[in-house]
């Protein structure tokens, strides 16, 4: 409990407050590269997930890469990035969109997959063509899952992005590893717990984006789901569990 | 006029759904396909709007071979009804009926207006306009989905098991109102269904269909029932069970028609 | 490619000691995160504050949490319990809303006739909605082996041994060949647990297996209708 | 532990010396592995039981366990030891941080003797640089016109010897960029780059001759000395200290550096090192 | 005997599912509840099992008030079949069969042995045993879900929409079937459906439900038919859109029996 008042302590402090390496300042950077991070990573992921989660094929390589990708270690990767690009931002940033990119693929194929075929199939019945499909209706009905993927590769970043300290000056790590090599243990702490407050509040912001994201017709779905089941449901048997663990 | 001459669909993981069938499905009539599960009605169905190929045959539509045309163009002159109505769920109801017509560049003033004439036409009243298919019940929505079929005033009303998923009542009705419309349309609907009563009471031809894609009989619901070509044909359409073999019982001063098993069908009105 | 020769031995010991710090942290996350995804499913209203809450376990910076962990185990900092806890408690930010998902994902139709043909709560459990469950379980939980195996490296940084060590170490002699050694170690091993687990579920799972469903399922859903065209 | 060696030697506790085992700890860090790789090995030849606790993180990890008995031998760094109980102490040269530190020790743990070795802070520039500014000790730095980056880990930051104290004792004016990798190769890379021009490296790192660095002298005494000092507890029979002073007396600077370049360049294993260095020594 | 008086329920979100309904349901007969989505055919039948508490009246078995016996125990002796079978889809076949008998603490052995017999009873291979529910047809899915409602051999076999989601063919080989089982076993068997025809193939009794949860009618098919009730009962099965008002026209010189709209019904034998 010491630890935790020492943390506050410094929180509050207002020579923490101002000039270089203040809190303002180190959370304004944090949030930067998060945000930079997850602009590349998504730029990567979420076209190929949307690929593949509208073709139905290639699922099994985003499924052995995802988890290729979340199997490397990110120190690994960003000891390795530092040894070949030097310090600053390019290591880190690119050990993070490495993070970043298996829940990103995930919500992009498995949201494009929840689509109900049907609906696509309706759509390219009555003459959409491929991008009218995509965009017009893949898209809206995938977006509340495409979201959360991205609000947990957010998440991911927000809370790794403290290990862009190691190489470079840059964002709340700097007082997390100032804090431990000097084991001014409150400084640590407290800058945890700004990361922590940081990703809740950013973790909120999707939550609530991915609320706005559920199209309308959807979300009025959902409170008249009284009915057991439609009255007439055809023989559709033995249907898989849609999840990424079908072989 | 559809042609179907020597159309046989495999698919990739080697199912034949259709083999070497040949039909002709008369213009401004309705052709009801009718089979079990499985038969290859629909992908039948989907080869007039090239929603599948043909691995052999050809499929033409007046005398054009479909193959020659581009699919999405050809897609959007041809109605298509499904079964689960196939609304875009986050598009309000207008929205559904008037996308096709804004694919094909109507204006938005054009298509809306239009749109909203074709729900008086299914029967919806124009309040459910601004409503998302899911604030709306099962037969309301396949309404609505016949409305989308219809909005670009196609000459082919191509229809999947449209009424599956209602219930009988509202399904008796929406197939009076299918009957209502095609008798002041006059389209060249093709039917899929696998209830034979149904295919009987909507088609002018019925033809029905067997496991494996082949044609059993095509001909008017009197001529099968009168003479059904086989004996598949004779089950299908309940001859053999007793279904369709019917007698007279009089119950309470009534002449009450019965099947072979003690069912009964109907009164018989003098 | 000589430094790997001549410390297999090495290498191999951590692997081991890799080991014995993942498994038990994957196996304590998952039995800790089931009860709780059935909490988050069977009362909706408790769903958002557990979810959001492990969720954000996440975000708890790990240098941070092994200095501070200690304080409240009672145990050294070096002691591997302390990263055992860490790790377990990532694991269940990871797999707590899959394990909600997974019972979710159990149909209601299966559920209602179990308890109509006379399965009590407790049974229905057991007998229904857990083997039921299994499939997505283990999605999430091969999640977890692979992301627990790759984080228990950052025990190299307070001192506790593991693959990670050979990063730290490798780093500090300039010795590439024993940073990629860790890199392609610890993939290459959370990607046999993953491996492992996949094997386990079949054989736990046998009619996921099975699922070559006869007649019109699953060849003409409009899927695969769909993908046809 | 690991890299321990030859497990047939690790139970040859035949000798008649201590009856009980010692157990020496290392950091997680090579050079002082090989240092408690050459205690045990010496310890051993001696007839005395030892287990090895090597690569056990950074001194706030393993102090405390020092400090309960858990270890009883530690090679260690008399400056920055120092620093560690006494983080804003005076002391600079090595016999003044010797006694200091033997003062500030908790009860229970004592230091043997220093040796002659030193791992120490130390600021270095490129042979470029050196050449092209006239620079080979830190006084020289201020006559340099172009602005400079200090690069090192973030505590440098706030040390006396970090930029405050280049400041304060030498007049020099540098920016500050942390590098968390105590001097290794990203440290190196970055002063290869020009990223930064000054950066803090400890003496014993092999790298600084590999890669023709310039050590720039310290004629104001800004930096704390660091030997290498074996940090013990009461387990430790005079017996065995005298061992161990023997072989504290034997590495010389030169040595450090020279074993450490084997294990860098050579790659060769701490296990190896030790008994190499040992027999060419013939101590025992 | 199942009697229901004056039951009620009322769902906790305000939905009125039953209102006051009374019915008598007679022993060793086929009682079937018939009527369009949502009329509370389903509400109505899981009170006899207490899947459903009324919230007014009492349903009682022989006499007893359900609402006094213990839920789990009650449901282990009455057999429930629904719609999509409800087998368990990790339980190979045979296990699915034998669980009500395991889980009463039948012997593993005597349990399987059972089982497979059931198999035979139902008219299924006893080589299906092995199997999973997903490897086999929507028919044989059914054909397992009676065995296993049968598996206790209760006297009460409640069947929620059995036949709803096969296709037309096997709909009428296992309504067949069923009406043979009944012929051979004589449960008293509460049947849902919400399709007419179905109704009166199987009923003994047939009780038309009308939204809302009340009863309009409960005769037996030939009474239904010939007197309905009201007007809703005569829509409902057909009578009023004409389908039920046969004539006779000749088609190739047989009697062809037609319906008011001229959709053919069958073929009057001599
Ligand atoms: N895309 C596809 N790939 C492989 N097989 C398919 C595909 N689409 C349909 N089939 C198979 O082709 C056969 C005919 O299918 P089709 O959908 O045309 O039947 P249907 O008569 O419409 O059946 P239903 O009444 O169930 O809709 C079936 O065996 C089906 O499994
Ligand atoms: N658990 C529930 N909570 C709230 N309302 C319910 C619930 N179960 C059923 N209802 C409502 O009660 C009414 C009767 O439902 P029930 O399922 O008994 O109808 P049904 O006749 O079986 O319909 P179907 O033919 O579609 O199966 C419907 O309006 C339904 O929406
Ligand atoms: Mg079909
Ligand atoms: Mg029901």
């Amino acid at each position: 409990m010491n630890l935790l008042l020492d943390a506050i302590a410094w929180i509050v402090d207002p020579a923490n407050w101002t000039g270089p390496g203040s809190i303002p300042l180190r959370i304004w950077e944090h949030l930067w590269v998060a945000a930079l991070v997850l602009v590349i990573a998504s730029a990567i992921a979420l076209p190929i997930g949307m690929l593949i989660g509208h073709t139905g094929r290639g699922k099994q390589f985003a499924v052995m890469t995802s988890g290729g990708l979340r199997a490397l270690p990110t120190l690994g990767a960003l000891t390795l990035f530092g040894l070949w690009l030097g310090i600053g931002l390019p290591a880190p940033v690119i050990a993070l969109v490495i993070l970043a990119i298996p829940p990103l693929l995930a919500g992009a194929y498995a949201g494009f997959e929840s689509v109900d075929r049907r609906t696509i199939d309706a759509a390219r019945a009555v003459g959409m063509n491929e991008p009218q499909v995509v965009g017009k209706v893949e898209l809206p009905l995938s977006l509340p899952i495409v979201v959360g993927g991205i609000r947990s590769a957010s998440l991911q970043i927000i809370a790794t992005a403290i290990l862009a300290a190691y190489i470079a000056d840059f964002g709340l790590g700097r007082p997390i590893f100032e804090g431990l090599r000097t084991r001014d243990y409150g400084e640590m702490l407290g800058a945890s717990i700004l990361v922590i407050i940081l990703a809740l509040v950013v973790d909120g912001a999707f939550a609530l984006a991915q609320r706005l994201a559920v199209p309308a017709g959807v979300r009025a779905n959902r409170t008249r789901e009284l009915r057991s089941r439609p009255a007439r449901p055809r023989a559709i048997l033995g249907q898989p569990i849609n999840e990424g663990n079908q072989q | 006029m559809i042609e179907f001459r020597g159309v046989t669909k495999q698919f990739p993981d080697g199912t034949l759904a259709v083999e070497g069938v040949d039909i002709v499905i008369p213009p401004h009539q309705t052709t009801v396909l009718v089979g079990s599960s499985g038969s290859g009605k629909t992908t039948l169905l989907r080869m007039i709007n090239r929603m599948v190929d043909p691995t052999a045959g050809q499929v033409l539509i007046d005398g054009t071979d479909v193959a020659t045309l581009d699919p999405v163009n050809l897609r959007r002159g041809i109605g298509y009804v499904m079964q689960n109505s196939g609304l875009l769920p986050h598009r309000k109801v207008i929205d559904n009926v008037a996308t096709v017509p804004l694919l094909r560049g109507v204006s938005k003033r054009a298509a809306y207006a239009h749109a909203l004439e074709l729900l008086d036409t299914v029967g919806l009243d124009r309040s459910l306009a601004d409503r998302y298919p899911s604030q709306l019940s099962g037969g309301q929505q396949q309404r609505v989905g016949v409305a989308r079929g219809l909005a670009v005033d196609p000459n082919i009303l191509l229809m999947d098991e449209p009424f599956g998923a209602v219930d009988p009542i509202v399904r008796a009705e929406l197939q009076q109102e299918l009957l209502r419309l095609q008798g002041e349309l006059g389209k060249t609907v093709v039917f899929v269904t696998h209830d034979i009563d149904e295919a009987f009471l909507l088609g002018d031809q019925v033809v029905i269909m067997q496991q494996g894609g082949q044609i059993s009989q095509a001909a008017s619901p009197a001529e099968i029932l009168a003479a059904p070509a086989d004996a598949f044909v004779a089950d299908f359409v309940g001859a053999d069970r007793g279904k369709r073999a019917l007698h007279l019982t009089d119950v309470g001063g009534r002449q009450v028609v019965v099947d072979a098993d003690g069912r009964p069908a109907g009164v018989l009105s003098s | 490619m000589t430094w790997l020769w001549s410390n297999l031995d090495l290498v191999g010991e951590l692997i081991v000691v890799h080991l014995a710090l993942s498994v038990p942290a994957i196996i304590l996350s998952f039995v800790v995160s089931v009860p709780i995804g059935w909490l988050a499913h069977r009362y909706r209203w408790s769903r958002g504050v557990l979810l959001s809450l492990c969720g954000l376990l996440y975000a708890i910076p790990s240098v941070a949490l092994l200095i501070a962990l200690p304080v409240v185990t009672g145990q050294g900092v070096r002691s591997p319990l302390n990263l055992v806890v860490a790790l377990t408690l990532y694991g269940i930010a990871v797999i707590v809303r899959t394990s909600a998902d997974a019972f979710d994902s159990v149909e209601r139709d299966i559920r209602q006739s179990a308890t109509a043909i006379g399965y009590s709560e407790v049974g229905r459990f057991w007998g229904v909605e857990l083997p039921l469950a299994g499939p997505v379980l283990l999605s999430g939980l091969r999640v977890v082996i692979v992301s627990t195996v790759s984080l228990a490296t950052i025990g190299a940084v307070i001192g506790v041994q593991s693959l990670g060590s050979l990063f730290t170490d490798g780093f500090q002699r300039g010795i590439q060949a024993e940073v990629i050694t860790g890199v392609v170690a610890t993939i290459a091993l959370a990607l046999v647990l993953d491996a492992l687990a996949v094997l386990g579920g079949r054989l736990l799972m046998p009619w996921t297996r099975s699922a070559i469903a006869i007649g019109r399922a699953g060849a003409g859903t409009p899927a695969k209708q769909a993908r046809a065209a | 532990g690991c890299a321990s060696g030859d497990p047939l030697d690790s139970g040859s506790g035949d000798g008649d010396g201590a009856s009980e085992t010692i157990v020496i700890g290392s950091q997680e860090y090579y050079s002082n592995e090989i240092i408690a790789e050459i205690y045990a090995q010496a310890l051993e030849e001696n007839g005395v039981d030892v287990e090895r606790e090597f690569r056990i993180g950074q001194r706030e990890v393993y102090i405390p366990e020092i400090e309960d008995g858990s270890i009883d031998v530690f090679p260690e760094y008399t400056g920055n030891l120092l620093q560690f109980y006494v983080p804003d102490t005076t002391a600079t040269t090595s016999d003044d941080v010797y006694a200091e530190l033997e003062a500030s020790l908790p009860e229970g743990l004592r230091v043997l003797d220093q040796s002659p070795a030193t791992d120490q802070d130390s600021y270095n520039v490129t042979k470029e640089f050196s050449e092209a500014n006239g620079v080979t000790s830190l006084a020289d730095l201020a006559n340099v016109t172009t602005p400079m980056t200090l690069g090192g880990n973030s505590e440098l930051a706030t040390r006396p010897y970090g930029p405050e104290g280049l400041k304060e004792v030498y007049g020099v004016e540098v920016a500050f960029t942390p590098i968390e990798d105590s001097g290794g190769p990203l440290t190196l890379k970055a002063l290869e780059d020009g990223q930064v021009q000054l950066v803090n490296i400890y003496s014993a790192n092999p790298a600084i001759a590999s890669n023709e660095l310039v050590t720039l002298e310290d004629p104001e005494g800004l930096f704390l000395a660091s030997n290498v000092v074996p940090v013990v507890s009461e387990k430790v029979t005079d017996e065995i200290a005298e061992i161990i002073n023997t072989v504290s007396a034997a590495l010389t600077a030169e040595d450090l550096v020279a074993l450490n370049a084997l294990s860098v360049d050579e790659q060769q294993s701490a296990d190896q090192i030790a008994s190499d260095w040992l027999a060419e020594k013939a101590l025992f």
